[in-house]
Formats: structure tokens, C-alpha cells, sequence
């Protein structure tokens, strides 16, 4: 078909826009790395690409499991963004779903033991989509501007949690919340695949929630409209669409990724625990790059999510040589930011080759 | 460069990326292993986990031993699971857990292999000698405030406590204590407000067990007058107002572990509770602050601490003997718990 | 001849077409100069090269006999060249003072000066009849107050050249007129102007010389007086186009859509927007509804969509009460709407144009199967389309609308309408900015559906063709039907009269505010 | 004239809002309150209402201190949002410019030591702005949506930061920067109005900034101009405002703003000092609740910034009972945000009854 072509043609473009600002990004912490240690600067720079491959299959699975939580919160930027929301409350979202889960972790072990963690994250997925949903309803029946108040249920939410554990299940000599031990992830076989790494089913879940958004993004009727109100919310109106449902339940989605995100993050036996501290969640925040370099399509934020993973474990591993970790960080977070980035002017470029294309036919 | 390749370092300490517990935890025992391995030229590197997990943590330790670790430091007890795991993972590495003792995260099972030495610190025990040395000093209306509810920062308190009243009894004397735990160890404008009001309220001095925080307790001790005993580390020269501190010995534990290590007989399998004996927690050896107590005083309560005279270092008080610094034993002293 | 714009041999080029091929354009003092073009013809472009926009690629410009060089608009500014937009440039939530000064405020030690803007303002404003108020909202006034603001701008920055691009296509017959008599005035005190218009009546009423582009290369400059409209248009399109709109008798059926009692508050002033409106819509006519804007006409447009709740009174569809159904219920029972605003409504801009043609139509089992697209009828269905409309676009049915020109997207929804086999079709200024190609397209195609059986609504500020097209008129003033002509016998200028609300027909005499 | 007075009216009605959305805030804290320990509601919201008048004069002092940077994050917010631009930045310029006050209070004291803190207060706002600035140029000349960039120059913003310190001002005991006692703030009276509390010439400063920013922004050709480019950029074009320059001096504006603050707290005689943590600054965030119950206007803003400020040591106070130390928190935080999101509303509502009165006449 013609059109398929086209349209393989299109992301063929997009996918290679992002190449193109990740390169970018690789080259500017290159130049950072000659800068602060010359004689190490190549192979350092060798670490980094080979990021989780640096630790063999168990790099590989703690790449994945790094990755896991950041695709779900891409995934939530992304959908939204897609559907013409900006969702910055994926902090506040990923936590009430990681507190949710480990509340019904903890406490509903009345459950049959296989059955509580999908309780577990099926309750992760409907407390962030209630913290997603307010936004879109305060946007959708009062047009308040959805960046403020998803910024400030990123605060409320992060106190409410610390409340909602120091009252239900705290740990009080670790100041954190206890372990949901009978609601851990299954290993889903990844522990066959990558021996000794954190790596669960999380990540499968993971990326079999990013096919599905795909689909429902592109293939069904309800992605059609969702995606029309977000380009045009009076005409999707005029078109007889119920545009207020649509804007509360792209928000509601978005935060049941999000909560998704949280939720598997702390049912994984990693020892992970919420810390009451009043510190948001960065892996909220760190969905946006994701998104960003992803191009907010679902498809392209799993492989967003594995680069970022990816880069991280790479600063991780980059420790075996004589880099201060703080250079390590910042030159980690200025790779991904650049990249993301960089995107939006290569974007930005294509745009405009793209509207030249269609003109010029 | 092939070289490279085949650097090592032998010497490991991971951080974990500041915890709840004080900050200055890593670094004190940063100071003891690189203060050791520089003068005897070993390598060392300190490691970052990715992430605040137990499972991290043991990737962190794993690269550090593929790096050639022998000996890896960890310092605070959110490092138990992880050496709990770590032990049996690498049986050749040894681990010095301060803080902490391995368990297995839901403190269900409780186990430690030959491989590590577990460090603990009497916290009571130089409570008590803070407190001591302050009543012993004159003041009469002290102050305690810890970070967190947290075993160490407890333990801290409930020592300064005994020790005041330790004091008071022998000059036969009342004084009064205002016992506080902040609820968090950062600094902040609202506590050095709460310890404006203290001073202002008659506090001369104030424990400050609680990390950073400490600094907004000194910067309200400038103002109003007041004083402060410092934690952790020799903090005079934080503020001209802390009289004190309650140190504890990372630094010498860590180095001392290091150098047992090297003279083959680390001290594997075991826990210990580091206190005046070995010297594992004192005050500083700098009394110019002081008005009237003075190092022989100090020396005095020390030898008698050190030698258990009438039980007076057994009989202290921990956090595990009782549950709020309103239930300790005291005769000379009114302990007023806030919050 | 003294020509004070001279523009010789411009080429402008946007990635993948050029928009000026090497086009001049001389204009002469005081004259006005039309310039014609068919949608995409590059008239917006070149005058946005006149007013330092864009930067052409080549060409030079003369100003007064004098080569320069404009590279933004304070250059151009400078050289007293004033541009009206084809959509205006104005910062809504500003005043229509702050407007006009803004850019180049009276100043003193860096602080505002508004006392001596005002005066001046507000004596231009008399001078020229143009009825501003200074401390307006901009979103708050009419279309026709945001022109005569723009035009206020010019005469406030003592410009003589100044560029209209498309000032009509916005404005109501009246506001037409006196735009023309302001321009008389402009070019008698020795401006110059060059106007951009589709509509070649107005070419002929106020033009001395019209250039002519076509497809970005420049046709030729003729003078008005020696050249008819009909040679005008053939210059343009290339081919000739049929003014006369030639329709047959109508053939009136059953009453489709009926109409009683319809009161609307408006949303803006709280005060009723509509007013008691009762009206039948029959089979196999068109039936227009006139009236300046604002009186009315747009809000019940959208009661009879669906678009905005009803206050008082119902409506009827072929017998059955729709006032409270929703939106979609109306546009899948056989009312299509080709909406007012096609940007803001009728399109989703960043959808392909096969996406547009199902936006109402997507949940159809033609078009889904369980909640997944077919996508395979979606594209058969938009071929089909492209096909019998005519709808001209770069990749076909996978053509970002954004990307079409406007008349083709006009051309798009009036597809999208049609063909949904409507019994009503409610028509809102279906032909508002189009040239005269694609304005002859969808008048005829209105009257084809007329002829099929269906019964057209039709609101349209175009005098024209409100009288051209329609079988039978409706007048609007202040909310309320004032009365009902027949177009065969009405005049113009009795049109008029209605339209202002000088004039009531027979049983329609105002009533008793009491009730 | 007529025009002034309708100013008039309309910041009257508009404080006003502002006045019923701080009630709809305090009475959702109030329920809380009594959800959560009914015997001592009354009492602990006694407490909350009398915020840093629980402390005496000190109390007061205090308050004014907490005040100071959120007045400033929260005029850098605002003056954007009028602008027509959404700095969710002000967390990275915040911390850059605390950092530079920092740098210079500790190393250039070859200064004379009056005019040392002066200095870092200037080098504050110009990192400030050289951080907001980057966010405004890639707006100006690449049209990349603000809060993508700004969120992003936050993170690389915060790790610059952990690493400058680390390699340069660095209390390698402690894990964060050194006191830079030679700069600290004068109290400016302060210590005199208000004995033993915080408060220095900090908010002074603070409070005079707010006064000129408003003089620029109503008063002066150059924010009208800003104003314009923020509501209408084409048509500021085509006014001829070179709407580039203006939408790169909007940023580097707020930045400094945000800038100011970072340093103004950091130079405080409070014991506060930069931790090498992984954490965005808060007070960033916090300005844009403050901006929000300000309305933006500068002067609104000063008295928000005083409300929150009060509500802060309100919750401080309310220790004083039995309430959990979390409960207060979220509690504050929702009278905050709650206050915040119906203004959300009430402007809409009050947006709605403007059109209405100017149609009306
Ligand atoms: N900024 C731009 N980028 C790319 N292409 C453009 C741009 N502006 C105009 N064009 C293209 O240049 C051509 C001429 O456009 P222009 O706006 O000058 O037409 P016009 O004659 O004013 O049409 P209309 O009668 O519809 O106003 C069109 O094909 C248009 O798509
Ligand atoms: N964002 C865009 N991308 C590509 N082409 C565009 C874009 N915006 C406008 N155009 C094209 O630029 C030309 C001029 O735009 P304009 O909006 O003036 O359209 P138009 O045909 O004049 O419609 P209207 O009569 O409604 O003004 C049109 O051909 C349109 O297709
Ligand atoms: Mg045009
Ligand atoms: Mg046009």
C-alpha cells in the first residue's frame, strides 16, 4: 500500500530524528568527558555506550528493571501529550500508585498469595488514574490549565503519602515504608534470562502496556478521538465527540500509567521503599525525556526507556575508572537532556522539510 | 590504554546517596579509609549505587569487588539486606557494616558470615558524657533534639539524659531538659525558630543530635545567646557557640578494621558495640570552651565509664530498654518530652 | 509615472514551491491598486515581502523611487508603509488604545504616555468617521471595530502606503461600504493603497489598476475602468467563470425542520441572544437567513447543532423534539453542518484529510469493526471523495489539512456534509475568503442538493449571494426574525432596511416587551 | 479618569478573589482538621490563622524570612506568566544563583566586606538569568515550548550545581557548601523590628523588587511591550517589537528573579547551606502557587508570598499539639494548593463576569 509505506516512511524519519539528537547528546558528554579527564575520556565514553552490557546479562537485566519505571511514566508524558495534555504530575501519580500498591501489599494478604500483586498493581494503576483524573476534570470542566494543578498534586501527593504511610505501614526505626513481601512481582522468567539481576515482569508488563497503547492510540476509534480532542477540542466537539470525557480520561490514563510505574517499581524484591522525606518522585520528571525522545509514540518510548536506562547503568559502570560520580552525573543527565533536546529543534526541522514535502507535491 | 585494564582498587566504600541518618556518616568513614590507604599506598574509590535499593547497593558492591575490592566499607544500617545477600555472594570480600547488622530485610532473619564485621556505636555513651560535661559545666536547663526517632539518634538521647542526671545527682542538684525529636535532619528555618524559642525560654544549651539540622540549632544558639553540643564529628568550628560534640569514631573504627584486616585478623563474624573501652566514642580531646569542666573532669568520668565502676556504663539506659526519654530513671532532672 | 512602491521581479520561495515567480508590482501615488488572485496565488506573500516579513530570495523594491531595503516591519514602518493582515494583528486582551500604540508608545523617562495618544486617537477617529472606542477590549468588540483599529494604526503611525490584504472577506455589507469610502478618502489625501480582495465588484467600486497573480508567477496589471469582471476573472483562474448563479425553480416539500419559540441568553452580555424565533425549514428549498452580524444568527446556528443549550422553545426534526439531543444524535440523523469557522470547527488541521472526511463518521461499522479502524474503507471512502468533489491536495488522502489551501478545505467539509446524505443542511458563510473558482463550485453544489430533495439552510453576511443562491429569506435583527422576503423581489437596498432594523414585515411587528 | 478606575475596580475584585479562594483553602484545612483530631480542630486552626504571630514578634520575623525566597521564585513565576510564559524553572535558576552567592560570599573576599554580599547578590541574579535565558532563546529562536526546556534546565541545573560545589566551595565533612560568612546579609533593622528572628534585609530587597517589577510592568514602554509579546506574539511582530529580543529579556528577567532569591537565602546568617543531593529546590515550585494567589501582579504577589510564609509557621506552631508532624504538612500543603486551584476557578468565573461588564456598557 502506498499509504503504509508513507506512514513507514514518516516514523522512518521521526526514529531517525531521534538517532540524530541522541548522537548529539553522545557528543556533547564526549567533549564533557575530555574535559575532565583526557586520558580516560575513550574509554569511559566505551562504558557508556555499552551501558548495561558493561555487567553481562545482569547488567542487561538491571538495565531492564532501570528502565521499567521510566518507560511507564514516558509512557504517561507521552500518551498525554499525544492527546494534547501536558502531564507533569506523573511524580505525584507514580507515588500514590506506589504507595497503593504496597498498601494492599501489606494489608490484603487475606488474598491468595498469586493473585495479590495483580490486586496490588491493578490498585497502583486506579489510585494514579484518580490523581490523573483530577487534573483533567478541573481541565476539562473549568479549562485550568492542567501543568498547574498536575504540578500541585505533585506536592499534595508526595504529603499525602508520607502521611498515608507513617499512618498504615511505616517502618518507623527506618523512617520508610515495609516491605509488601507477599505481593512481590513474579520474576516472569527474566530471572532464567538475566541471572542475579533485578529484572522482573515488570519490564514485560511494561512494554505489552506500550504495544497496547500504540494500538489504542492508532488503530482504534477510541485513540481517534482521544487524539482529536487534543488537536482541536471544539471541533471534536462540533464533530458530536464528548470532549470533557475524553480530556478526563486521557488524564485518568495517563496517571494509570504512571501509578503503574510506581506500583511495579516498589512490588519489585529489590528492596526498594518509600522514604519519607519531602522529596517528588523523580521518576515522574524523568518520563518527559522519555517521552521527548520517543516522540511520544508508544513504540518509541520502549526504546527512549532502554536508552536512558541504558545511559545510566553505562554511568554506573563508568565508575571502574577514576571519574568524580558528580561529573558522572551531570554528564549522564546532560546526554539525555540534550538529547531530548536537540530533538526539539531536529523536530522542529523536520516539521518544516515535512510541511515542504506535502506543499511541494 | 591497556594498562588500564587492569586497574584495581582494593579499598571500597559505597555511599548510599544520603540516607535519613546523618550525613556526615559516609564521610567520616571515607576519612578513615583513605587516611589508612594513603599511608600505606593502597588503592581505594568510593562507589555510587544507581538507585536506593537494596538491590542496588549489591550491584554496587559487586562492581566494586570486580574492580578488585578486598575490603568494602558500608556505612549505615540501610546496607543490612545488602550485606545480608553480599556475604554469601562474595565470601573472599570482607564487609565492614557500620551501623548495621546483615539481616534480610524483614529483620526475620538475622545471620552474619565470617566475611563481615558488623559496627555499632555506644551512642549512650557519649550521650552520657555530653550530658555530664555540660550540667558538670553549670548549665541548668538543658536541651536535647535528635533528628528522627532513629535507634542511634535515640540512643544519643536518652544517654545525654542519664548523663545530666548523672551530674546533677552528684552536685546534688535540680536542673530541667526539654527532649525533642525535629523530624528531620535538614536545616531549616522553622527549627532554628523552635530553637530561638528554647533559648529564649531559658535553654542554655542544646544536644543537637539531628545531622544538618544542627547548623539552623547553632545559628539560633548565635542569636540568642545559647550553646550547643555538637554530634558525630568535632563541630567548633562550625559556630563559636558549640561547646562540645558527641563524636563518634568512624574514622578510627573504619581504620582500625582496615588494619586488623591487614594484619590477618579482621574481625569477621562478629558485631561489636563500639564504646569508651575502645575508644569508639568520646568527646574532643578541646575544653577551652568549657567554663569550669576541664580534661581532668573528663578523664575522670572516662576512666570511671571505661572501668564500669558501680555498673555506671551497663546501667545506661538504650533504646531498647524503654520507650520514651519520659520513662528513664531520673532523680535530679525534669524531663520535659515535646511532641 | 510617478509610482511610490515599485516591486521588480520578487521571487519568494517556501521549501517546495515557489510563491513569488518573478513577480512586479508598481504602484502609483495615490491610486489603489487591487491585487487579485486565486486562493495560494502568492498576493499574502508578496506583501508580506513589502513589509519586511520575509526576506525575498531575489528582486528589489523601490520606495518612492528610492532602492531599499526592509528587513522587518519598523523598517517598513519607517518608509510609512502600513499592512492590514489578512488576519488581524492584534493583542486581544488590550485596549483598542494599547493596540494602536503599541510599538511605538509616547514615551517620558522610559514610563507610559497614554494623555497624548488618547487625544490624538480619538481626533482621528472623528476625522475619519471610523467610531472607536479607545478603552475597548479588543475580544470584547466586532470584526468590523477590529478593522477600522487596524486601519486606525496606520493613520496613527502617519503611514501613506498602506496594504489591505483581504479586509472584506470578514465584513458585513454595511461595514463594506463605509471601508470603501474611508479607503475614497485615504487615496484623496494623497495615500497610496493596495488592496487584496476577492470579490470583484469591489474591485471595480474603488480600484483604479488591478494586478493580476496566478499560481505565484505575475499575469499582467490592467485598468479597472477598461476591463470587465469577467476578463478580470479569466486572468485569474484561466479559464471564465459563471457569475449568473443559475437555478431552476424550487421544488418545496415537507416541513423538515421546525422551529418554535427558540430563545437563547448569550453566553457574553447575559441578555437574550435569540429571541422567540419560530421558522420552518421545507424540503427542496433554500432558505437563508440575513442579518448583520451579530444579531443573532450564530447562536441559533448552534442551538439548531447542538453546540450551545437552548434557553426556550424547541425544536422539531421531522416531526420529533431534538432541543436537548446531543451533538451527535443531530449530525448522525441527517443535519449537516458546514460550521462558520472551518479552523476552528469544521477541521481537526492536524489530521489527514481522510481523517477529516470520517470525523463524524468514524464510529460507523463502515468505518470500525469493534472499536478498530478499518482502515482500508476509511481510505476508499476518502478517495471516493477527492474524486467527486474535486478536492485538490499534495499527497491525497493522507494530506495533512493544515497543509491545504482553503479553499480546498472548504471544499473538504462541504464533501464531508454532502455526502453524509443529509435531510438538512445548515450552511454557515460556506464561500467566506474563497475566490471566485471555488465559490462558483459550492454555490453549485448547494443547489444540486436543493434539487436532490434537501433543504438548505443558509446564513451568509454575502448579499449576493444571500439573494443569488436562496428561495425564500429570513431577516435577523437583535435576536428576533424581523421579517420574510422573497428574493426574486426584494432589493438590495430593502434588504437593507430589514437588516438594520429599520424596517418589520407583516406579522412581524415587535411585541410587547411586557411579556 | 475613567480608565483608572476601572484599574481600580478590577484589582479590587480580583484581590478579592484571591481573598474568597484563601477562605475556600482554610476551610478545606479546617475539615481535615477535624477529621483527623476533633478535639483539638479549633484549637490547632487557632493556630494556623495566627501563622508567625504564634512566635511574638520572632515568630513574625520569621515568617518574613520563610517569606522572602518564595516572594521572589514566586515574582519570577508570575512576571513570566504575564509575559505570556510558563517558567516551571525557577528551581534551577533558584539553586545556580544561590550557588554563585555562595562562590563569590567564600572566594572573592579580596572584596571589601560591605560590599561582598552586594556582589553575590548581583552575580545571583545574573546566573539566574543566564539560566532563564537559555530557556528563552530556544523559545525565541526555536519556538521549543518553555516548560520542556525549563523543566529540563532544573535537573541539569540541580547536578551542575552538586558538582560546582563539590569542586569548588565544598565542606567535604558535612557534604555541602561552606558558610560564606563574609557575605552574609545585613539584617537591615531587621534584628531591631524583629529581636532573635531570621528576617534580614532579604525582604526588603525582596519587597522593593516586587515594587519595581511592578513599575516596569504597568508603568513603562518596555512591559507593556513584554506584555504584548506575551498575549500576542505575531501581532507584536507586526507591531514591531523585536518580540525575539523581548521573549529572551522575559526569561532572563525571571530568572534573575529566581536567581535573587537563591542568593538572598543562601547569604542568610540561618546555618543554611547547599547539600549535594539529588533534590530540585522547592522553593522554586513553591513559587507558582504564590504567583497564582498573587495573581501575578507583583504587589498581589508580596502578600501571597506572606501568606503562604504564615501558613508555614502556622503549621510549625500547630506542633504544639498532638498532631502528627505529616498531617500538618499536607494540611498546610492543601490550604496552600487548595487556595491556589479555586482561584483557578474564581478568576475564571471572575474572567467570564469581565467580558460581561465590558460588553455591558
Ligand atoms: N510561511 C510559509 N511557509 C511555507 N509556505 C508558505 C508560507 N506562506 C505562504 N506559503 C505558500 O505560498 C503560497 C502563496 O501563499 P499566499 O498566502 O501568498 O497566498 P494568497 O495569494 O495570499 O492566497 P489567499 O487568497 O488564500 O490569501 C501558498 O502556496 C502558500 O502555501
Ligand atoms: N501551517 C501551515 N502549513 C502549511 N501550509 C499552510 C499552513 N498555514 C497555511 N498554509 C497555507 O498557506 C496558504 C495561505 O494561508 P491562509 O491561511 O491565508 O489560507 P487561505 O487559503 O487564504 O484561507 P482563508 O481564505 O481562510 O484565509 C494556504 O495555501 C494554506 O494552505
Ligand atoms: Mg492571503
Ligand atoms: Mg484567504
Amino acid at each position: 500500500m502506498n499509504v503504509k509505506k508513507l506512514l513507514s516512511n514518516r516514523s522512518f524519519k521521526s526514529a531517525s530524528a531521534s538517532v540524530f539528537a541522541i548522537l548529539f547528546g553522545l557528543l556533547i558528554g564526549y567533549i564533557i568527558l575530555l574535559i575532565s579527564n583526557p586520558a580516560q575520556a575513550t574509554r569511559g565514553f566505551m562504558i557508556i555506550l555499552n551501558g548495561g552490557f558493561n555487567g553481562g546479562l545482569r547488567g542487561v537485566g538491571n538495565m531492564l528493571h532501570n528502565a521499567m519505571p521510566i518507560i511507564l511514566t514516558g509512557l504517561s508524558v507521552g500518551f498525554a501529550f499525544k492527546t494534547g495534555l501536558f502531564n507533569i504530575g506523573a511524580s505525584g501519580q507514580f507515588i500514590l500508585g506506589a504507595f497503593t500498591a504496597i498498601y494492599i501489599g501489606v494489608k490484603w494478604t487475606f488474598l491468595p498469595s498469586g493473585t495479590l500483586w495483580i490486586v496490588a498493581i491493578i490498585g497502583a494503576m486506579i489510585a494514579g488514574a484518580l490523581w490523573g483524573g483530577i487534573a483533567g476534570v478541573l481541565k476539562a470542566f473549568r479549562n485550568v490549565n492542567e501543568v498547574i494543578t498536575s504540578i500541585m498534586l505533585n506536592y499534595i501527593g508526595m504529603y499525602l503519602v508520607n502521611f498515608l504511610v507513617v499512618s498504615t505501614v511505616f517502618d518507623l526505626t527506618r523512617n520508610q515504608s515495609i516491605s509488601p513481601r507477599a505481593a512481590y512481582l513474579p520474576t516472569g522468567g527474566m530471572n532464567i534470562l538475566f541471572p542475579f539481576s533485578s529484572a522482573n515482569i515488570g519490564i514485560i508488563i511494561a512494554i505489552v502496556v506500550a504495544i497496547i497503547m500504540y494500538i489504542v492510540l492508532e488503530k482504534t476509534t477510541f485513540g481517534f478521538e482521544l487524539k482529536a480532542v487534543g488537536y482541536n477540542r471544539e471541533a471534536s466537539r462540533y464533530a458530536g465527540i464528548n470532549e470533557k470525557k475524553s480530556i478526563i480520561l486521557s488524564m485518568m490514563i495517563a496517571g494509570a500509567l504512571a501509578g503503574l510505574g510506581g506500583g511495579l517499581l516498589y512490588l519489585s524484591n529489590t528492596g526498594k521503599h518509600i522514604e519519607v522525606v519531602d522529596v517528588l518522585a523523580s521518576e515522574g520528571f524523568n518520563g518527559i525525556p522519555v517521552a521527548l525522545l520517543g516522540l511520544s509514540n508508544p513504540i518509541g518510548i520502549i526504546f527512549s526507556g532502554l536508552f536512558v536506562g541504558h545511559m545510566n547503568m553505562g554511568g554506573f559502570y563508568m565508575q571502574r575508572l577514576r571519574f568524580v560520580p558528580e561529573v558522572i552525573d551531570i554528564m549522564i543527565a546532560i546526554i539525555i537532556y540534550f538529547s531530548a533536546l536537540s530533538l526539539a529543534f531536529k523536530s522542529f526541522i523536520e516539521n518544516l522539510s515535512r510541511k515542504l514535502g506535502g506543499r511541494a507535491k | 590504554a591497556p594498562a588500564e585494564q587492569d586497574e584495581t582498587f582494593e579499598l571500597a566504600l559505597i555511599t548510599d546517596i544520603g540516607t535519613i541518618d546523618d550525613k556526615s556518616f559516609n564521610q567520616g568513614a571515607w576519612e578513615g579509609l583513605k587516611q589508612y590507604a594513603e599511608e600505606k599506598n593502597i588503592s581505594y574509590k568510593y562507589y555510587q549505587p544507581t538507585d536506593k535499593s537494596t538491590d542496588a547497593y549489591v550491584a554496587a558492591i559487586d562492581l566494586a569487588v570486580e574492580n578488585g575490592a578486598k575490603v568494602i566499607v558500608t556505612p549505615g544500617f540501610l546496607f543490612e539486606p545488602a550485606i545480608f545477600k553480599a556475604q554469601d555472594m562474595h565470601p573472599d570480600v570482607k564487609f565492614v557494616l557500620l551501623d548495621g547488622f546483615p539481616q534480610d530485610g524483614t529483620y526475620t532473619e538475622f545471620r552474619i558470615e565470617d566475611n563481615v564485621y558488623s559496627v555499632f556505636y555506644a551512642e549512650e555513651q557519649v550521650g552520657f558524657l555530653a550530658g555530664y560535661a555540660a550540667v558538670k559545666d553549670g548549665f541548668t536547663n538543658l536541651g536535647f533534639m535528635g533528628g528522627m526517632a532513629v535507634p542511634a539518634v535515640v540512643r544519643f538521647g536518652y544517654g545525654f539524659v542519664q548523663g545530666v542526671n548523672f551530674a546533677a545527682a552528684e552536685m546534688g542538684v535540680n536542673v530541667t531538659l526539654k527532649y525533642k525529636y525535629l523530624g528531620g535532619f535538614g536545616p531549616s528555618a522553622d527549627y532554628q525558630t523552635e530553637a530561638a524559642t528554647w533559648f529564649q525560654g531559658g535553654v542554655q544549651v542544646i544536644f543537637a543530635a539531628a545531622g544538618g539540622a544542627g547548623n539552623s540549632v547553632m545559628a539560633a544558639a548565635e542569636a540568642n545567646n545559647g550553646k550547643v553540643i555538637g554530634v558525630d564529628i568535632d563541630q567548633k568550628g562550625e559556630s563559636t557557640t558549640v561547646i562540645t560534640s558527641a563524636l563518634k569514631g568512624l574514622g578510627i573504627s573504619v581504620y582500625d578494621a582496615l588494619a586488623d584486616y591487614y594484619a590477618g585478623n579482621f574481625k569477621g563474624g562478629e558485631s561489636v558495640s563500639l564504646g569508651v573501652e575502645v575508644d569508639g566514642v568520646s568527646l574532643p580531646n578541646d575544653f577551652s570552651r568549657f567554663t569550669t569542666f576541664n580534661k581532668a573532669a573528663y578523664d575522670a568520668i572516662f576512666a570511671k565509664l571505661v572501668a564500669n565502676t558501680d555498673n555506671i556504663r551497663t546501667n545506661i539506659k538504650k533504646d531498647t530498654d524503654v520507650t520514651s526519654a519520659s520513662e528513664l530513671p531520673v532523680t535530679n532532672v525534669t524531663v520535659e518530652v515535646i511532641g | 509615472m510617478e509610482y511610490v512602491i515599485e516591486m521588480l521581479n520578487i521571487t519568494k520561495e517556501f521549501p517546495g514551491i515557489i510563491a513569488n515567480d518573478d513577480i512586479t508590482l508598481q504602484v502609483r501615488k495615490g491610486e489603489i491598486h487591487a491585487l487579485l488572485g486565486e486562493n495560494g496565488a502568492g498576493k499574502s506573500t508578496l506583501m508580506s515581502v513589502l513589509f519586511g516579513l520575509y526576506i525575498p530570495e531575489k528582486g528589489k523594491i523601490k520606495v518612492r523611487g528610492k532602492d531599499v531595503k526592509i528587513h522587518n516591519p519598523n523598517d517598513a514602518n519607517d518608509l510609512g508603509i502600513g499592512m492590514v493582515h489578512q488576519h488581524f494583528k492584534l493583542v486581544h486582551n488590550f485596549t483598542v488604545l494599547e493596540n494602536i500604540v503599541l510599538g511605538v508608545e509616547t514615551v517620558k523617562g522610559g514610563f507610559l504616555k497614554m494623555d497624548d495618544a488618547r487625544a490624538k486617537i480619538v481626533n482621528l477617529s472623528k476625522q475619519y468617521n471610523l467610531r472607536i472606542e479607545p478603552d475597548a477590549i479588543i475580544e470584547d468588540i466586532s470584526v468590523g471595530m477590529q478593522q477600522r483599529v487596524e486601519i486606525l494604526k496606520m493613520l496613527y503611525r502617519e503611514n501613506d502606503i498602506l496594504i489591505f490584504d483581504e479586509p472584506t472577506a470578514v465584513l458585513t455589507p454595511q461595514e463594506i461600504d463605509e471601508l470603501m469610502k474611508i479607503m475614497k478618502r485615504l487615496v484623496e489625501e494623497g495615500k497610496s493603497i493596495i488592496f487584496i480582495t476577492h470579490k470583484l465588484n469591489e474591485i471595480k467600486a474603488v480600484a483604479d489598476r488591478v494586478s493580476v497573480l496566478r499560481k505565484g508567477k505575475y499575469i499582467g496589471t490592467v485598468d479597472v475602468a477598461n476591463t470587465s469582471k469577467e476578463e478580470m476573472s479569466e486572468m485569474m483562474v484561466g479559464r471564465k467563470v459563471i457569475f449568473d448563479i443559475s437555478k431552476g425553480e424550487a421544488k418545496i416539500g415537507d416541513n423538515v425542520l421546525t422551529v418554535r419559540n427558540l430563545s437563547i441568553n448569550s453566553k457574553v452580555h447575559g441578555k437574550s441572544a435569540v429571541h422567540n424565533v419560530s421558522f420552518d425549514l421545507r424540503k427542496g428549498e433554500i432558505l437563508c437567513v440575513a442579518g448583520i452580524e451579530g444579531n443573532g444568527q450564530t447562536e441559533l446556528i448552534y442551538a439548531l447543532t447542538g453546540l450551545l443549550p437552548v434557553d426556550g422553545g424547541e425544536i422539531y426534526y421531522k416531526g420529533e423534539e431534538i432541543t436537548h439531543k446531543s451533538i451527535r444524535y443531530r449530525n448522525s440523523h441527517g443535519i449537516s453542518h458546514i460550521p462558520e469557522d472551518r479552523h476552528k470547527h469544521g477541521l481537526v488541521l492536524d489530521y489527514t484529510l481522510s481523517e477529516n472526511l470520517v470525523l463524524q463518521t468514524y464510529f460507523l461499522d463502515e468505518f470500525q469493526n469493534k472499536g478498530f479502524i478499518k482502515f482500508k474503507s476509511r481510505l476508499s471512502n476518502a478517495k471516493k471523495m477527492i474524486e467527486q468533489y474535486d478536492i485538490r491536495s499534495g499527497e491525497g488522502p493522507i494530506t495533512l489539512v493544515r497543509s491545504m489551501s482553503g479553499g480546498n478545505q472548504q471544499k473538504a467539509i462541504v464533501a464531508r456534509e454532502v455526502e453524509k446524505d443529509p435531510d438538512v443542511i445548515i450552511a454557515v458563510q460556506p464561500t467566506r475568503g474563497l475566490d471566485v473558482g471555488a465559490i462558483e463550485y459550492i454555490h453549485n453544489q448547494l443547489i444540486k442538493q436543493r434539487d436532490m430533495g434537501r433543504a438548505v439552510l443558509l446564513i451568509s453576511l454575502e448579499l449576493s449571494e444571500v439573494l443569488g443562491v436562496s428561495d425564500r429569506i429570513l431577516v435577523m435583527y437583535e435576536g428576533e426574525i424581523v421579517g420574510e422576503v422573497d428574493p426574486k423581489e426584494v432589493t438590495q437596498q430593502e434588504l437593507g432596511l430589514y437588516m438594520s432594523g429599520s424596517k418589520r414585515g407583516a406579522g412581524y411587528e415587535r411585541k410587547e416587551t411586557s411579556e
